[in-house]
């Protein structure tokens, strides 16, 4: 029942459409015409509540993060996160930067890491076959891992922004 | 009359685009091209280093010039020594300036262009002709770079062939 | 709920489909009326004013195409511009020529994505993915120039990173032809559609000067009949010696906004032609220092340069040595992302809101920067 | 709180007629501009780059003249910090669409406690210039009344931009940066302190 389920996910994902770097500008190549990508089955989706794929365009500053974890805390389980970039896995080119976040596998877990400043969209489709054959092997976990080890993943979080009783709602004040 | 003649045969002009060939790139059953057909990337394109070991001299400029504190001079066991510039994928943009400084031009940029794994760390990997066995499908695999760990001290290859067999 | 229990308070981004880019509104709602809007920028911000400083002249080449993502080479080519200005460094005009050339391709993908967004904002859906379609093309000219699809790092101080490939100009009039081809689909589907006019026309509009006091600059200020363009009255690169036209339209609205983008891939594609045919032989870049060893004696200078969203600027401040003092990026969309955007939003519906914002074509990553 | 000076219910003419730039020639604008306020320092940099260097208390005066000969396009301000000189030092770049010229306006401020009046009265841009120097600097503009949270959320630290905050040190305790090849950064940066900046 499990190998079915998985077999069916692999084949109709949904991306959440949020441009969180500067890597979202590869998106619409890959969205549009010249490489379309719902030949794989996967699509924008406009809310995280029914999103599968949580694709980490770039580098994250800090203020970003905060609605990263947001968003992705509201994403049905399972769901899959893609670190687009080298700025995801180790701070790429804003490495001493005051205001981005370095590792982005500390924060969220990360089920594919691709290389590239930006990668192009071939490595994008590399990474989509790679994770549909992940699913259907069930080794495509990272939402299970956040679960396992949320201590982890909060205590990072909360090192490097504050999180209120009501922080979902909170926002900056209008002036 | 004229006018509604018009109007019902003008989205039948649509149907015109039925018999174009779609430009859409199927990856990965199709190599991309440009405008004449010809395969791309080219060999100007930034992307995944190799570094010859046998011209390699150590002079460390590669990790000067990097903008982004990406390739670290390590001391390899077995190199006599010799440091070799180590490059981090979680660094690196791709700017291609440690091949412009590098004065014996073994350090250079494929036109390999993707690289991916579900762990961060083969992404510091020590760049070696080895690469260039996927010059043709573009794909690197992660599996076969060239590692190295930390033991008693030493830095010791733990995956990967440094140099490629002379034949 | 507002305090009078008549206005609606709405977070309007960072993650949402109307939106290009990561950039949100918070919305006073009247019913579906805006009343009041306030950006929040920020999403994107990762320093660079700082970063610049803690980097080398010639390193920070590399960091500078990233602060506009749509339209990369306007960053290089004004830095450089600024350093040459401190240096006194003359640029062969074979590099001018070819900047030239990679500025105007760069402002027709930038355009072809814009007038894209334009399109997916009001719901036709085919403009994006006809646009787009073409803007790849451009990009694979840009690499086989440049070797980089996105980010090229290609102009720099003293001229041009490599020279031309040999059958690159051909390439060029060949993607040329074929965005020409395919205009006038898009004309039809975009411009004739009566959706566009119903939307679009009389949206947002301001007069010369109500957008002058405002700091309105590029594309947004010539939609109302200001024929300015720094391609003309401050030259650089090559421009002076190309014969081009400065699209103006007068209505100053959303449909004027749209049509002076339109003209000026026109305009870009006559450009390029003349700058591919005119191409002088030489030297492609002047004798510079090595990277390594790149020093700029101390001085300021301030390069201004027309980008496919407005104006451009750097202020560039050197104490000498091998790290810049300061350098200061103004972006046109820091103008028109901000302070005019919360003012042109005022009374339109919140249906309204993506639309006006890619009307105005605001680049979030360069507001942020 | 500014009001909002566009308000499309009561409508705006867009055809209104043409703009009609000023047309002074760029030094005889800084002629007058020296004539205008005694002791600014005038000079032509090179084609369309005029300078004029005056005290904080005259700005506002160089900015309205300016404004009045047709330099009614706010370019941008710009902050510098010289921390060994213990100033700051403004630059209000002003162009003419009928010149076609730009001046920038230099204005030195005391770095301990940076405060200036605002520009936003004369030239509306500068509100949304001054709000990112505000929290960049740290430099207050009395008069600016959106001198609120910018770009920056749930900032602890002094104002990033100065010379005596250190970016890199900051993400190695933040962020568990690892440096790489230290012999590659600016030595100035890997001290502890960070103190000042070459």
């Amino acid at each position: 029942m499990r190998k079915v389920a998985d077999w069916a996910s692999a084949r109709s994902m949904w991306l959440l459409w949020y441009c969180t770097g500067c890597g979202a500008v590869e998106l619409p190549p890959c969205f549009t015409s010249r490489y379309d990508m719902e030949r794989y089955g996967i699509g924008p989706m406009a809310t995280p509540r029914q999103a599968d794929i949580f694709l980490i365009t770039g580098y994250l500053s800090v203020k970003t993060l905060k609605r990263v974890v947001r968003s992705y805390e509201q994403m049905q389980d399972p769901k899959y996160v893609l670190g687009h970039g080298s700025c995801t896995i180790d701070g790429g080119m804003y490495w001493d930067s005051y205001a981005t976040v370095k590792d982005v596998g500390l924060y969220i877990p990360v089920d594919i890491y691709i290389a590239g400043c930006m990668p192009r969209p071939e490595a994008i489709f590399h990474a989509f076959e790679k994770l549909q054959d992940m699913i259907k092997k069930g080794e495509a976990a990272g939402w299970r891992r956040y679960k396992d080890n949320y201590r982890f993943y909060r205590d990072n979080q909360d090192k490097v922004f504050k999180r209120g009783p009501n922080w979902a709602l909170e926002e900056p004040v209008l002036k | 009359m004229g006018d509604v003649v018009r109007k019902t045969i003008r989205p039948f002009r649509a149907l015109r685009f039925l018999g174009r060939k779609p430009h859409t790139v199927r990856i990965p059953h199709e190599q991309h091209n440009d405008i004449e057909g010809e395969p791309l990337p080219t060999g100007r394109y930034r992307g995944i280093h190799v570094n010859d070991w046998d011209l390699c001299i150590s002079c460390g400029l590669c990790a000067m010039a990097c903008p982004c504190d990406a390739i670290e001079m390590i001391e390899v066991e077995g190199e006599g020594g010799k440091k070799r510039p180590e490059v981090s994928y979680g660094r690196c943009c791709f700017c291609g300036f440690c091949e412009d400084a590098c004065p014996k031009k073994c350090m250079h940029l494929t036109s390999n262009h993707t690289m991916l794994d579900t762990d961060p760390r083969p992404f510091v990997f020590l760049p070696t002709p080895g690469i260039r066995e996927f010059e043709k499908e573009y794909v690197v695999q992660t599996s076969k770079l060239c590692l190295v760990e930390e033991r008693d001290g030493k830095k010791v290859v733990v995956q990967g062939k440094p140099r490629p067999r002379k034949q | 709920m507002g305090d009078d229990f008549r206005t609606t308070k709405i977070i309007f981004g960072p993650q949402h489909p109307g939106i290009h880019g990561n950039f949100a509104f918070r919305l006073e709602l009247e019913g579906d009326i805006v009343r009041r809007a306030r950006v929040v920028p920020g999403y994107l911000h990762r320093a660079f004013e700082k970063l610049m400083e803690q980097r080398t002249w010639m390193q920070n080449v590399a960091l500078v195409p990233r602060i506009c993502v749509p339209d990369p080479d306007v960053n290089e080519a004004a830095y450089s511009m600024a350093i040459e200005e401190i240096m006194g460094l003359e640029v062969p005009r074979r590099a001018d020529h070819i900047r030239t050339v990679v500025l105007e391709l760069s402002r027709i993908a930038s355009h072809l994505m814009g007038l894209g967004g334009m399109g997916g904002a009001i719901g036709l859906y085919t403009l994006p993915m006809w646009t787009n379609g073409e803007r790849d093309y451009i990009l694979d000219l840009f690499e086989q120039l440049t070797g980089g699809r996105v980010y090229h790092i290609y102009t720099w101080p003293g001229g041009v990173r490599w020279d031309m490939p040999d059958n690159w100009p051909r390439k060029v009039n060949k993607v040329l032809d074929h965005i020409e081809r395919q205009l006038p689909s898009y004309w039809s589907l975009f411009f004739e559609s009566k959706v566009t006019d119903a939307r679009m026309v009389g949206l947002a509009p301001y007069d010369p000067d109500w957008a002058i006091a405002h700091g309105v600059t590029g594309p947004n200020l010539r939609a109302t009949g200001v024929k300015y363009d720094i391609r003309k009255d401050d030259p650089y690169a090559a421009y002076e010696d190309l014969d081009f036209e400065i699209p103006t339209r007068k209505s100053g609205d959303g449909m004027a906004r749209a049509l002076v983008r339109w003209d000026e891939v026109g305009q870009s594609i006559r450009i390029i032609r003349q700058a591919l045919e005119q191409m002088p032989s030489g030297p492609y870049r002047a004798k510079t220092p090595p990277p390594l060893a790149f020093t700029v004696p101390p001085g300021d200078a301030l390069a201004r340069i027309e980008s496919s969203k407005g104006e451009y600027n750097y202020y560039v401040v050197s104490k000498g040595g091998k790290y810049p003092h300061r350098v200061h990026v103004r972006g046109p969309s820091f103008t028109h992302g901000i302070d005019v955007l919360e003012q042109l939003l005022r009374g339109y519906e919140i249906s309204d809101t993506a639309l006006i914002t890619a009307t105005l074509d605001v680049c979030p990553p360069d507001i942020d920067r | 709180m500014v009001e909002d000076t566009l308000d499309h219910t009561k409508g705006m003419d867009p055809l209104k007629g043409e703009y009609k730039p000023g047309t002074i020639k760029l030094e005889e604008a800084l002629v007058r501009i020296g004539k205008l306020v005694p002791g600014a320092e005038t000079a032509v940099r090179r084609a369309r780059r005029g300078i004029v260097k005056v005290t904080p208390d005259m700005k506002d005066l160089v900015l309205k003249g300016l404004k009045e000969m047709g330099f009614d396009h706010f370019v941008a301000v710009t902050c510098i910090d010289w921390p060994e000189e213990k100033r700051m030092e403004l630059v209000y770049h002003l162009w003419s669409y009928g010149t076609k010229g730009i001046i920038m306006v230099e204005t030195d401020i005391d770095r301990d406690m940076p405060s200036i009046g605002t520009a936003v009265p004369i030239f509306r841009p500068a509100i949304t210039y001054e709000r990112e120097i505000h929290e960049m600097f740290g430099v207050d503009f009395p008069g600016n009344p959106r001198l609120t949270q910018f770009i920056l959320e749930d900032w602890e630290g002094p104002p990033p931009m100065r010379k005596d905050f250190n970016s890199l040190m900051y993400s190695v305790e933040r962020f568990g940066l690892k440096i790489r090849y230290p012999k590659s950064l600016p030595p100035h940066l890997l001290d502890k302190g960070g103190e000042k900046n070459g």
